[in-house]
C-alpha cells in the first residue's frame, strides 16, 4: 500500500471520527473540536489527491494544496466564529445548551463572576 | 515492510488515537490538548505527502493559533455552570450515530482506494505558466495569480469572521478592548519569553513571508507567526489588545484587502482583466499586494482569537 | 544515510507518540502539558530528521514554526492550567 | 573523510534517540509531576540537541547548520520558560520551601 493510500484511508476514519463526535457531544465546544476533525480529515484526502498528483517536476499537485491551505485558514475563521457565539450564549443564559426550556433569562445570574 | 513505510504507518496510528482520544475525553481541557498534539501530527503528514507548504499552515494555524483560542474558550467555560443543563444522548442514539459514522468512513475509504490511475493533476498547467509569475513556488502562483481571486475572499472571509465576532459584542463594551486584562506574570519568567521571543518570532514570520516566493512559505504562514508573537506577548501582559473602534487598527485590517482590490481592479486596464498582472511586473505587483496582505491577516487573525471586546471603552 | 535518519525519524516519532499516553492518563493538566511539549520537541527532531533524510530543505522552516507555535501553545496551556488549579476548591489552601 | 562524518551523526543522532527514550520513559514511569517534569527536560534539551548536532555533520553550507543551532537554541529557550511554567501549574504554591 502507498503512503497516499494509507493517509487517505487515515483521512476517511478522521473524517467518520469527527462526526461521531458532531453528532454525539451535548456540548458545543466539544462539537466544535470534532468539527475540525472532520476537516483534518477532508484535507487530507484532498492531500492524496495532491500528492497522487505529482507531475511535471514537482512532488505534488499545487492546486489542491493551495485549496488545502485556503480551507485551513477559513476553518479556522469559522472555529473562531463558533467559539464567540458560545462564548456570548452563555453570558446571556448561563447555560451552553440551546434547549428552549433553559431559554434567556431562565438563569439570570453570571457563571463569570 | 520499507522504513518509509513503517514511518508513515506509526504516524497514521498516532494521529487516529488522538483523534480519537480528542473524541472521548471526558474533560474537555484534556481533549484540547489532545487536538494541538493531532494538529502537530496533522503537519507531519503533510511533510509525509511532501506538501511543506500546507505542513507551515497547519503547524502554525491548525494546531498553534487554533489551540491558542480553544484554550481561552476552555477555560472561559471551566466550572459546572457552563456545563449543567447538559444533557448525555441515550445509547441507542450514539449506536445510531456510530453505525452511520462508519457507513461515512467506508463510503470515503472506498473513493481513497478507487482513484483514477493515473491520476488526472493541473501541475504540467501550473508549471507551464510559473515562468510568467516570476515566482518559484507553484502554490503561491496558484494563491496568487492563478486563483488570486479566491485569496482576496479568504482576506475578506477573515475580515467577516472578526466582524461577526465583534458584533456579538454586549452594547457596553462596543469600542472597548477585547479580553481580560492580563497582569504581568510575577515571577517574570513569562515575561522574559515574551520580550524574548517576538524579535526572532517577527523575523521567522518576515523570513516566511519573503521565502514564499521561491520556497514554502507565504503570508498566511508567516502573518500566523506574527499574530502568535502577539498573543504571547498579550498573555504575558506586555502589551493590550487595542480597543476595537480605534482608526489604526480598521485601517491595518482593511489595508491588504483594500490594496488587493485595487491591483485586481488596475488589473483592467493594464493587463485586461481583473486579477490580471502585466508578465513582467507580476512578481513585483505579488509582492506589493502580500506585504499590506501578511500585516492585515496577522492583525485579523490576532484580534480573531482575543476576541469580541469585554471592557467597557475608557469615559 | 537517508535510511538511518528515516529510522532514527520513525523511532523518535513512534517514543513521543508513546508518551502521548500522558494526555490521557493525566492526571494533573501539567501532566498532559508534559506530554504536547515532548510532542513538540519531539516533532521538531522527526522534521529535522525527515529534512535530512528526504532532501526537502523547506521543511526546516516547519520545524521552526513548530517551534514558535510550540512555545506559545505551552504558554496558553500552562497559564490556562494554572488558573484551573487556582479556582480548584481542593486546593485552595495551598494559594 | 565521509566516513567519518557518517558515523559521528550516527553516534549523535543515536544518543538523541536515546534521551527522547529515557524521556518518554520517565514521562510514563515517574512517580509525581516534577519528577516527570524533571525527565522531560532531559528529551527537550539533550534529545533535539544531540540530533541537531548529529546533523550538522550533514548540513550542506553553513547556513542550513546556523537555521539547525537556530532551531536548536529556539527550542532550548522556549522548553526552559515553559517547563518552569508547568511546574507552577503543578504547584500553584509554588516550589516546596
Amino acid at each position: 500500500m502507498s503512503a497516499a493510500t494509507l493517509f487517505g484511508l487515515c483521512g476517511a476514519a478522521l473524517a467518520g471520527l469527527g462526526l461521531y463526535g458532531v453528532i454525539v457531544h451535548p456540548h458545543p465546544l466539544r462539537k466544535i473540536l470534532a468539527f475540525n476533525l472532520i476537516g483534518g480529515g477532508v484535507f487530507v484526502i484532498l492531500g492524496i489527491v495532491a500528492r497522487r498528483g505529482a507531475a511535471a517536476g514537482f512532488t505534488s499537485d499545487p492546486i489542491p494544496q493551495a485549496l488545502v491551505i485556503t480551507g485551513i485558514v477559513v476553518a479556522f475563521a469559522a472555529t473562531a466564529l463558533a467559539v464567540a457565539l458560545v462564548l456570548r450564549l452563555l453570558h446571556e443564559t448561563g447555560w451552553v445548551t440551546l434547549r428552549p426550556d433553559l431559554a434567556i433569562g431562565a438563569r439570570p445570574d453570571d457563571p463569570h463572576c | 515492510m520499507s522504513l518509509a513505510f513503517a514511518l508513515d504507518a506509526i504516524l497514521g496510528l498516532a494521529v487516529l488515537a488522538v483523534a480519537a482520544w480528542t473524541i472521548v475525553a471526558r474533560d474537555a481541557f484534556a481533549a484540547i490538548v489532545g487536538f494541538v498534539a493531532f494538529g502537530l501530527l496533522l503537519a507531519l503528514v503533510w511533510v509525509r505527502l511532501a506538501a511543506p507548504d500546507v505542513a507551515l499552515t497547519e503547524a502554525a494555524i491548525g494546531s498553534g493559533v487554533t489551540g491558542g483560542l480553544l484554550v481561552a474558550a476552555c477555560s472561559h467555560l471551566r466550572g459546572d455552570a457552563a456545563a449543567a443543563g447538559i444533557e448525555q444522548p441515550r445509547a441507542i442514539l450514539r449506536l445510531a450515530a456510530a453505525v452511520a459514522c462508519v457507513v461515512v468512513t467506508a463510503g470515503l475509504a472506498a473513493i481513497v482506494l478507487l482513484l483514477p490511475d493515473p491520476a488526472p493533476t493541473l501541475a504540467p498547467q501550473a508549471a507551464a505558466q510559473l515562468a510568467q509569475t516570476g515566482l518559484g513556488n507553484p502554490v503561491t502562483a496558484v494563491l496568487m495569480a492563478y486563483r488570486a481571486i479566491d485569496t482576496l475572499l479568504e482576506v475578506v472571509v477573515l475580515l467577516l469572521a472578526l466582524v461577526g465576532i465583534w458584533s456579538l459584542a454586549p452594547d457596553r463594551f462596543w469600542g472597548g478592548r477585547p479580553g481580560l486584562r492580563q497582569h504581568e506574570d510575577p515571577n517574570g519568567m513569562l515575561v522574559f519569553l515574551a520580550r524574548l521571543l517576538p524579535p526572532l518570532g517577527v523575523l521567522v514570520g518576515i523570513h516566511l513571508f519573503w521565502v514564499g516566493a521561491v520556497a514554502p512559505g507565504g503570508e498566511f504562514q508567516g502573518a500566523t507567526v506574527l499574530a502568535a508573537m502577539w498573543l504571547l506577548a498579550m498573555m504575558a501582559g506586555l502589551v493590550d489588545a487595542p480597543p476595537i473602534d480605534r482608526r489604526w487598527l480598521r485601517l491595518a485590517l482593511v489595508a491588504g484587502p483594500a490594496v488587493f482590490l485595487a491591483i485586481g481592479l488596475a488589473g483592467f486596464a493594464v493587463a485586461g482583466a481583473f486579477l490580471a498582472y502585466p508578465p513582467d511586473h507580476a512578481k513585483l505587483l505579488i509582492v506589493i499586494i502580500e506585504t499590506p496582505v501578511t500585516l492585515s491577516i496577522a492583525a485579523t487573525l490576532g484580534l480573531l482569537v482575543a476576541g469580541p471586546p469585554e471592557r467597557a471603552p475608557p469615559g | 544515510m537517508a535510511d538511518f535518519l528515516l529510522a532514527a525519524a520513525a523511532v523518535v516519532l513512534a517514543l513521543v507518540a508513546l508518551g502521548l499516553v500522558r494526555v490521557a492518563r493525566g492526571p494533573e493538566e501539567a501532566d498532559r502539558i508534559m506530554a504536547a511539549q515532548l510532542l513538540g520537541t519531539g516533532g521538531i527532531a522527526v522534521l529535522l530528521l525527515l529534512a535530512q533524510a528526504v532532501a526537502m530543505p523547506g521543511v526546516v522552516d516547519v520545524a521552526l514554526v513548530l517551534g514558535l507555535l510550540a512555545a506559545f501553545i505551552s504558554v496558553a496551556f500552562a497559564k490556562a492550567a494554572g488558573h484551573r488549579v487556582a479556582d480548584d476548591p481542593a486546593r485552595a489552601g495551598r494559594e | 573523510m565521509r566516513l567519518v562524518l557518517d558515523a559521528l551523526t550516527i553516534a549523535a543522532v543515536s544518543a538523541g534517540a536515546f534521551f527522547f527514550l529515557a524521556g518518554t520513559v520517565g514521562l510514563l514511569r515517574f512517580p509525581d509531576a516534577l519528577s516527570r517534569l524533571h525527565a522531560l527536560t532531559k528529551a527537550d534539551n539533550l534529545g533535539l540537541g544531540l540530533i541537531v548536532f548529529g546533523l550538522l555533520f550533514q548540513a550542506e553550507g553553513p547556513l542550513t547548520a546556523l537555521k539547525l543551532i537556530g532551531v536548536w537554541l529556539l527550542a532550548l529557550l522556549a522548553g526552559a520558560v515553559v517547563t518552569q511554567l508547568i511546574a507552577l501549574a503543578a504547584r500553584p504554591d509554588g516550589p516546596p520551601a
